[in-house]
């Protein structure tokens, strides 16, 4: 596939919902990928294949259904594998999403090496998946949380990192590869290479960055890494946390029950070899599957060419809204530090007000704080207005977007 | 103009940016706090009461214009009340006012918000100033059952 | 809808899976409903439509794809709370199954509660996800774990449940209320009288109970109680934790992230209002609307029905089954104290090589432990063969299960 | 006879009910136990090792035929064989000897269970008896590469 404007306007014929209107009769605009992305009909169809034809509980049974279920399970590890360069499959674990990722990585790997002074760095413009797991690990254990700032341009200050590194109490460093709320991508490479001279481990909050350019996670380094199915075409319901095999190793089992023991007695149990260890009872099969048939549909795009159009788009977006007076971008403006979300505020025009007023014409925005709610007491605003683009999104829709806050000025008298 | 913006009328507007009763008390007899965990809207009510009545009220916080203008109309209303009669204010005394009788249900909250701080504070105010402890079950069932 | 033979040969058209073959064109016969069940056309085309038309994540956007997910998301838990007659729709946590529901059980309510020397009663029939969360958390507390026995029938023995509550020291009994494996129903009301008259509390394993019988929370008097989607028409990936208002009101949060929190700052936190504190992240919202879906289906047959069919059908196969020489079946023979689960052994023929032989005459049946090795050491046999039965089930199945068992008979010189 | 039957050939049904090597060695130089977490067959390998060659071996445990004739045929084939000899006995030694090359992926895991019990048992009388410290590292490589 080509990376034209013309061959992702074709794509958008794999997407049903798109062809809906919505409130008066309005052309959907849906611009809230950030959030959630549509899906094509391969995911529906895989989906609905497997309850038509496939159905079966995993890994227990002889019999011919539960043959093939098993078989594309499993085939979907691979290709999860394959698509984000994991090396064994031993290390991928379905979860429900980022925030059962982390979540698990808190509680099992977490409350057994954490202890009273350690500290764990996050930085300020994490999703709250990623800050109120290590609250409520590091109050249990009287540990510390510390944040690494960042400047105005939405960019980290590494500075907090050596600061925090050098009390050499520091067991985990976590951040998000891109930022939901401004687009920033993080430099991970730095960061990790910062904390391996430092012998501390690292989290990557991947939800962001994996549907929207090429992650090659045998060379990123991190230890820990977490992303969602339902923010790149797959179904809701499921996502992926890899860990480094030698750290899983480390690490007690989270949740108990079926499938992840090898031998259960009354009063002492053996694990399950990895990964099924940490993926205890029926596990969301169908849309495991669904999720494969959603890299293989990305695979066949090409990340590059994903992260391309994003670039157009966004370049062509900031453009526009550039020239609207009043209206606040927040973040770096260097298009090759950011991915396609855009926030901004509109003069004084609370964002709910924005939302609700171009939803009448069909824009699908996000306002609010983004579950980030640390990051608006830094950038001290109480919420912001989100656009954020994936390959199904043109630059007709950016023009419906600007011309909608034409209707937001008016009624607002700015 | 289609439907949609027709409940961002004139009064709304100017509700938003220059809202009623908006600031604080500082010798206040209660005050309470409250945010809607969706949007991060924000709102404290702090009031006086003198004689079972409340004799004044102010607001602040952040919201969007809906929660604005709701929280002006919602602080208007009570004032002057006595806190038999602001037990009785109901959503629809404010959302008639304004004409957001039709609102969906993520700007209800929005809308709402106030009134459950105001509603908060006052069974926060009872509590505090029961003369026997056998009020306090029936207190708590009447401000158990308000949502 | 009339509860005869016919009619549910009627509803056989609604999943399409049926009409499939496997192996050498053999037609399909699923006896595997225990550990999950096929999908009607009405619960896959709900997931579809979903997918289709109104896919966004819920709760946060003002945006018409957002309302109308949020609403059929919040639709679904009102329907699954009138179908186990739930008053208070605050009280149901969606998870990804029993599995989860249990753990959550044991992270949430069982760390802040239980202490060194406090016992948790368990019973020997129980599937490993109701007895392995238990043992990692006793250990972690220097808790117990006891086991209520049972008989040579697989009822349980209560004289032991009264032992262990003489000791002052129990926090928690937990049970299924239909075993898995023998099919058992068990005395629910008296086991909660019990407890309720010691003040302790009770969770109940309602996995098998709540697709094959009318469940009523209300007169249960239960204090958690758990039940998986995928057993009962709904899609995989999604179950119901409930807990009672009160107890659910002294838990701790279990995973910290988006929509669980009132307000987020970077050193605490505040909680959501119930059952949001308990569902972080992005939720199946799919397969949540899919349960609804499937709700809708089994209310539409009404539950008093589907038990009735399937004890016809248990009936009948106990028959067959009894004139097998050499075919021993566990669990008690009184039809109205047991479910449609069958196990069994076939002489000395390990319940794979069965599983395996007539899995070639198109018999889906499941052979092993049945995540129930307790259970297995009790009973003093390796594994079991295990038929069981659902709604789309017919005396044909039942007859074609009999006739594949010659087979076996045949091929192991019985 | 379906084509599914074949595997449960005269030999497969004979081994299971008369598996050859089962038993206990009471002073065995090794022993290993491990089981099949999906299905719960478990088996015990006990060998008795002199100038590094196995000079008997038993197993126990519980299985399907398809696991006992395996394991019997196994033990049979690794009677005798130096240490050497062993690490290279591969699965297809034993699939071929009972025409198993084509079973299904779950039931490979029945009929493998006792390679990778005897592998197992292997490594650990190996790793017993390193005259020194240095082989460690690449015994645990091979062990690591086995599966
Ligand atoms: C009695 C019982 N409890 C718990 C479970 C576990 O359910 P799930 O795998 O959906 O988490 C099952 C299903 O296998 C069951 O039968
Ligand atoms: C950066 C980031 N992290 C974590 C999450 C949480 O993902 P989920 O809701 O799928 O668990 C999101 C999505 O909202 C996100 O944008």
């Amino acid at each position: 596939m080509q990376s034209t404007e013309s061959s992702f306007e074709n794509l958008r014929n794999d997407f049903p919902i798109l062809k809906r209107t919505v409130r008066d009769n309005k052309r959907l605009v849906y611009l809230d990928n950030a959030s959630t992305t549509q899906k094509p009909n391969q995911v529906i169809d895989a989906i609905t294949d497997y309850y038509q034809n496939h159905n079966a509980n995993i890994h227990r049974a002889v019999y011919a259904l539960a043959e093939e279920s098993t078989e594309a399970y499993e085939a979907a590890r691979d290709k999860i594998a394959n698509f984000v360069n994991v090396k064994n499959r031993q290390e991928l674990i379905f979860v429900r999403g980022t925030t059962e990722a982390i979540n698990l990585v808190a509680y099992a790997w977490g409350r057994p090496h954490i202890n009273e002074g350690d500290i764990i760095v996050t930085t300020e413009y994490e999703h709250h998946s990623n800050i109120v797991p290590w609250q409520l690990l590091t109050q249990e254990k009287r540990a510390k949380l510390e944040y690494i700032g960042m400047n105005d341009d939405g960019e980290l200050n590494l500075d907090d990192l050596d600061k925090y590194l050098a009390t050499g109490k520091v067991k985990l460093v976590t951040f998000s590869l891109m930022s939901n709320v401004l687009g920033t991508i993080t430099d991970a490479e730095k960061i990790i290479a910062k904390c391996k001279a430092a012998g501390v481990l690292t989290l990557i909050d991947g939800a962001q960055a994996v549907p929207h350019m090429k992650v090659d996670l045998d060379t990123l380094g991190c230890d820990f890494f977490a992303f969602s199915g339902h923010k790149m075409l797959a179904p809701t319901g499921i996502g992926i946390l890899w860990v480094r095999k030698s750290v899983l190793q480390t690490m007690s089992p989270f949740h108990g029950g079926g499938d992840m023991i090898r031998e259960v007695h009354k009063y002492e149990t053996t694990w399950n070899d990895l990964p099924y260890k940490f993926e205890a009872g029926t596990p969301n099969i169908a849309d495991v599957i669904g999720f494969g048939a959603a890299i293989d549909y990305l695979t066949k795009i090409g990340m590059d060419n994903v992260r391309q159009h994003e670039i157009e788009l966004t370049t062509y977006a900031m453009e526009k809204f550039a020239k609207i007076p009043g209206l606040q971008i927040y973040g770096t403006k260097d298009i090759t530090k950011r991915g396609g979300v855009i926030s901004f505020n509109f003069a004084d025009v609370h964002p709910h007000d924005v939302a609700d007023i171009i939803d009448k014409e069909g824009i699908s925005l996000r306002s609010g704080h983004h579950c980030a709610q640390v990051l608006m007491e830094r950038l001290n605003v109480a919420a912001t207005s989100r656009a954020s683009f994936y390959i199904y999104n043109t630059k007709k829709d950016v023009d419906a977007l600007i011309d909608s806050l034409n209707i937001v000025a008016k009624v607002f008298k700015l | 103009m289609s439907s949609g913006t027709d409940i961002y009328h004139e009064m709304i507007v100017d509700y938003s940016r220059n809202p009623i009763n908006y600031g604080e008390i500082e010798d206040h007899d209660v005050t309470f706090h409250d945010s809607n965990p969706l949007c991060g809207d924000s709102i404290d009510i702090d009031m006086k009461i003198d004689d079972q009545k409340v004799s004044d009220i102010k607001f602040h916080g952040k919201g969007c214009a809906i929660c604005m203008a709701c929280t002006s109309v919602l602080t208007e209303i009570t004032k002057g009340k006595s806190l038999e009669e602001v037990k009785k204010i109901d959503k629809n005394d404010i959302l008639s006012e304004l004409g957001l009788e039709h609102l969906q249900a993520v700007r209800i909250k929005c809308a709402l918000l106030s009134l459950k701080v105001l509603k908060s504070a006052l069974y926060t105010y009872l509590g505090a100033h029961l003369e026997n402890t056998e009020g306090i079950d029936k207190l708590k069932t009447e401000a158990e059952n308000l949502y």
